[in-house]
């Protein structure tokens, strides 16, 4: 019988610092069984439980595509006992990943679709496996537009900076990046909150076009309106939600909501299904 | 299905021979309560308990449980990798248990053995274990099996169900494993007309069930109309929001993952958790989705009466074995909470009960 | 006690329909014997629901903590002190209580009186001093004052100490009670047998929290238990996990218990905790002459200094 | 616990021969008491 708590044992390849605070650092591990990272078969969307052996686990959304292979990538927010001694330990250190788990977003249902991706802080990390796995040379004629709205609080706290700026350069994808404020006199982007943005920036709701959001509760609060202004119905705003979690498979029993438990059922759900769903998350 | 008879003289002595391929797990009196223990030799499971002061999920679903061993230590090549701990599988049997825990492991087996997902810890434990009931003749007041899905003669997750008619043991041998476990003990002697007076004690033993839920409304309600009713804050404000609840109850089985290091050597355990607890699901950022007693006592009651129901079709997540009711520090009664449930008009949000 | 339930109720009354309060905090009937259950009113049709008798051994102070209402309380001896310690210690408003004091005579012993009967017990009657215990095929009348818990048979402060209101006359208090005679055999004991007593004391442990949710004094926002960083105590059934929960709770009620014995008497299975609160009642009284919760302008020994504090234990 | 594991002093800190002596007697005391054999942990059973 498989275990489905035994994590994969993995290597950590390579430690970036992402933001001007230090308190988000991006991991990339590989696998010390390379035939496990075919078991790791994911979509974008899904997380995965990174075990640090001795402190215990988290849930960390995939940040890596599955078009990017050869190594899987987190991006670790420094908030409780895993995540800081995660964040204290170096290149080269074994520790474990577990997953992939959860569902993802709707790739099939999102084909021939204009997709917006709004996202807000550190939230940004299965939306930038998203935006890899469309923009991917075999998967970016499946999509019709794609634009993505991003926002942190200063040019510093934003994820991915490199990458932000090339797809900046692309036509083949509409850039709104904003912040909520910066005294930089070279800030070339847009200012403002991502509720904002969104209202001038996001294409007319259609059938075919979808909304993905990911981000903090305030900027989601503040968000939700402006979508429904645009006339987005519910059934075309996907969300991703995070709760705390254990087992990641369903069977510890805290993170649901409703019936649903976030981490097998979820974490991705429309606002539609949450319309109908208690709100604890 | 076969009825076997014993004599209660062999009674003994069957049991005794069973612990040359099982290890025999049975009901026991601790001071003044019953436990189920794993019996010694010579050690016989008292068939006179009403029930245990703790359901019997813990001989398949111990309260801490080793998953996985590691190393620290950098010397070791396999150091920082988790391996899966030894766990003795071999066969097991709980002689005694009554139809209620028995049902209770079918309802959490649709938690732990999915489609999806398989908890091998769980699976493997309940596949060892051989369930030998023991029919309820005379329930307690505050047993509401019957209404709740089960009964005192129960048969659901059973390998064989004994009845004491008074001078022998009549047992109806429900799975191929109960029929292994007779023909280790040595209990053989076919009682073949024997269905009749088993059908009848069974009926003088559910018409003594007092106590009873209403169940047939959950169903049909809507969740968050449900979730939002205003009986919520009088049903939750005596909760104190200690485990005892789901700590006695046969069917709760939520867990907390934790790694316990000793030196440069741990282990990954698994421990029972509560949704009672405000830790169960606290954030890394500080926030809680069920920050106030009132969200812990809701998801109780709306986990066990509602979202379960809904989920599975499987009927109530609740055998009627009135553990919790019997335990609680403060009288929170499931069986009130059900009715307000049950009863609930969310055009006048007023219940009958 | 069961003559104060009249009164009781056309205090709540009156107190909930002059607006003096928004709710009152008493107990209802429960579904078991032997078990009421705490429970709030606030219209004088909810006070119709309102129970007085001997199986309100419940610490209602434990309701108090952090709310924000204007409330009136039914307070024993023992919930009266514990309200004078969480006024002590800015839990609740003195304004904000209106204490509706009952003078107590103990409570019953629920778990000896089920363990007194092989049969379950189906009805617990109770008239003035006799209390008749009935199931299928028996019944026994028990003289009340036999059956106490063992807390109110220690009891020295049976009358609400502060109130607004009294229910009854107030009743004689007990005298020449010697409440640490158990204490004393077990700090008698050799440090083996000491451990080995605390060891059996708390095996049928199973971590359930009630002893700690049920006390008054237990209202941190984050046990040290639940505190993962750093993680004092570990998770699982370890004993020696379960001791350190216990003696470690039992510290933090140094000088704030009033041997109320909620704990004792939540505790699913039966352990006698206040073993270990007592040593420290104990050891209070006799360092300090300190008991808890009588006067709320005297500060707790613990969280002051005098020059004349003993400390002999200092070489 | 055993009576001398766990110890107070007083010692001001211009009282350095002091501290020298109650530490050097506290080790050899609780030296000889050997190792602690209460409350150790053990780890989590499989049952």
């Amino acid at each position: 019988m498989q275990n489905p708590y035994l994590p994969y044992p993995v290597r950590i390849d390579d430690i970036t610092i992402e933001t001007e605070d230090k308190n988000l650092k991006t991991f990339r591990f590989v696998f010390l069984n390379p035939e496990d990272e075919n078991k790791f078969d994911y979509q974008a969307g899904q997380f995965a439980e990174l075990s640090v052996t001795g402190k215990g686990e988290i849930p960390i959304g995939i940040a890596s595509s599955p078009t990017e292979k050869g190594f899987v990538m987190f991006t670790v927010n420094k908030v409780g006992l895993v995540s800081s001694h995660l964040h204290a330990m170096q290149a080269g250190d074994i520790m474990g990943i577990r997953g992939p788990l959860g569902n993802w977003y709707p790739w099939e249902q999102l084909e021939g679709k204009n997709v917006v991706i709004i996202g807000g802080g550190f939230a940004f990390t299965t939306l930038r496996s998203s935006i890899i796995y469309m923009l991917d040379p075999a998967n970016r004629s499946r999509f019709k537009d794609i634009h993505v709205i991003y926002g942190a609080r200063s040019p510093g706290m934003l994820l991915y900076w490199d990458e932000l700026s090339q797809w900046e350069k692309r036509d083949d994808i509409n850039m709104h990046i904003t912040v909520d404020g910066t005294d930089d006199p070279n800030w070339k982007y847009n200012t403002g909150f991502v509720p904002t943005i969104t209202e001038q920036k996001a294409p007319p709701a259609d059938k075919d076009t979808y909304a993905i959001i990911c981000g903090p509760p305030i900027m989601i609060k503040f968000t939700q309106p402006v979508l429904d202004k645009l006339g987005y119905s519910h059934d075309k705003i996907i969300m991703s939600l995070e709760n705390r979690m254990k087992c990641g498979i369903g069977m510890c029993g805290r993170c649901n909501i409703g019936e649903q438990f976030v981490c097998k059922d979820g974490p991705v759900f429309t606002l539609e299904q949450l319309n109908q769903t208690p709100k604890e998350y | 299905m076969k009825i076997v008879k014993i004599d209660k003289k062999t009674w003994a002595a069957g049991i005794e021979k069973l612990t040359a391929s099982y290890r025999l797990f049975g009901p026991v009196k601790e001071g003044d309560f019953h436990n189920f223990k794993e019996l010694g030799s010579g050690e016989a499971p008292d068939l006179d308990c009403l029930n245990t002061r703790l359901s019997a999920k813990a001989i398949i679903y111990p309260q801490s449980e080793n998953m996985f061993e590691y190393s620290l230590d950098e010397s070791r090549e396999d150091h920082h990798i988790l391996k899966e701990v030894d766990t003795d599988y071999s066969p097991r049997a709980v002689i005694g248990i009554r139809p209620c825990d028995a049902k209770a492991f079918e309802l959490v087996g649709l938690n732990f053995d999915t489609s999806e997902y398989k908890d091998p810890y769980w699976i493997k434990a309940r596949e060892a274990t051989t369930l030998i009931g023991l029919a309820c003749s005379s329930p307690g007041s505050n047993c509401f099996c019957t209404t709740a899905g089960c009964g005192p003669f129960h048969e659901d997750g059973l390998d064989a169900l004994v009845v004491d008619t008074g001078d022998h043991f009549l047992a109806k041998i429900l799975t191929e494993k109960g029929e292994q476990l007779f023909a280790a003990a040595g209990w053989k002697q076919e009682a073949k007309a024997a269905g009749k007076q088993i059908e009848a004690l069974k009926q003088e033993a559910e018409a003594k069930i007092a106590s009873s839920v209403n169940t047939d409304n959950l169903s049909a309600l809507d969740t968050t109309q449900l979730y939002n009713a205003s009986f919520w804050e009088d049903v939750s404000f005596s909760c104190i929001n200690c485990g005892t609840c789901t700590f006695v109850c046969p069917t709760c089985w939520c867990f907390d993952i934790q790694d316990e290091t000793h030196g440069n050597s741990g282990v990954r355990m698994r421990n029972w958790d509560s949704c009672m607890y405000p830790l169960f699901t606290l954030h890394g950022t500080g926030h809680n989705p069920r920050g106030t007693k009132l969200h812990r006592v809701r998801q109780r009651f709306m986990h066990k009466l509602k979202y379960y129901v809904d989920k599975y079709d499987a009927g109530i997540q609740c055998v009627g074995c009135g553990r919790c009711v019997r335990s609680c520090p403060v009288n929170i009664d499931i069986r009130r909470v059900c009715e307000l449930m049950n009863s609930f008009d969310s055009e006048k949000d007023t219940c009958a009960a | 006690m069961l003559s104060y339930i009249d009164k009781i109720k056309e205090i709540s009354s009156r107190l909930l329909k002059d607006g003096t309060v928004d709710m009152i905090i008493g107990f209802r009937r429960g579904t078991v014997p032997m078990m009421n259950e705490p429970h709030f009113a606030k219209t004088t049709g909810d006070v119709e629901q309102l129970v007085w008798d001997s199986n309100c051994g419940i610490n209602l102070a434990n309701y108090l903590a952090n709310r924000t209402e204007k409330i009136g309380i039914i307070a024993k001896g023992c919930d009266s002190r514990n309200i004078v310690t969480h006024i002590i210690e800015n839990k609740i408003k003195r304004e904000q209580l209106t204490i509706i004091g009952v003078p107590c005579k103990g409570m019953i012993d629920k778990r000896r009186i089920n363990a007194m009967f092989d049969g379950e017990i189906l009805q617990v009657a109770e008239n003035g001093n006799t209390i008749t215990v009935s199931g299928d095929g028996f019944e026994k009348k028990l003289e009340k004052d036999d059956m106490l818990q063992q807390n109110c048979r220690l009891c020295i402060h049976r009358n609400p100490v502060i109130y607004d209101e009294l229910v009854a006359e107030q009743v004689e208090e007990q005298q020449d009670i010697d409440r640490y005679a158990d204490i004393r055999e077990i700090e008698a004991l050799p440090p083996k047998e000491k451990e080995s007593y605390f060891t059996d004391l708390f095996s049928a442990c199973i971590r359930c929290y009630a002893c700690r949710n049920a006390c008054p004094l237990c209202y941190c926002p984050t046990c040290f238990v639940d505190e993962s960083r750093p993680q004092w105590v570990g998770k699982s059934q370890d004993p020696a996990d379960i001791k350190t929960f216990h003696f470690l709770r039992a510290y933090h009620c140094a000088g704030r218990c009033t041997d109320c014995g909620s704990c004792e008497r939540v505790c699913p299975v039966g352990i006698n905790m206040r073993i270990l609160t007592r040593k420290l009642e104990k050891d209070s009284f006799e360092l300090f002459g300190w008991e808890a919760g009588l006067s709320m302008d005297v500060r707790p020994p613990l969280d002051t200094y005098k020059p004349g504090d003993p400390d002999d234990f200092i070489k | 616990m055993e009576p001398g594991r766990l110890q107070f002093s007083w010692i001001s800190s211009a009282e350095s021969t002091k501290f020298v002596d109650v530490v050097n007697q506290v080790t050899a005391e609780v030296k000889a008491l050997g190792p602690n054999q209460t409350f150790l942990t053990t780890k989590a059973k499989v049952a």
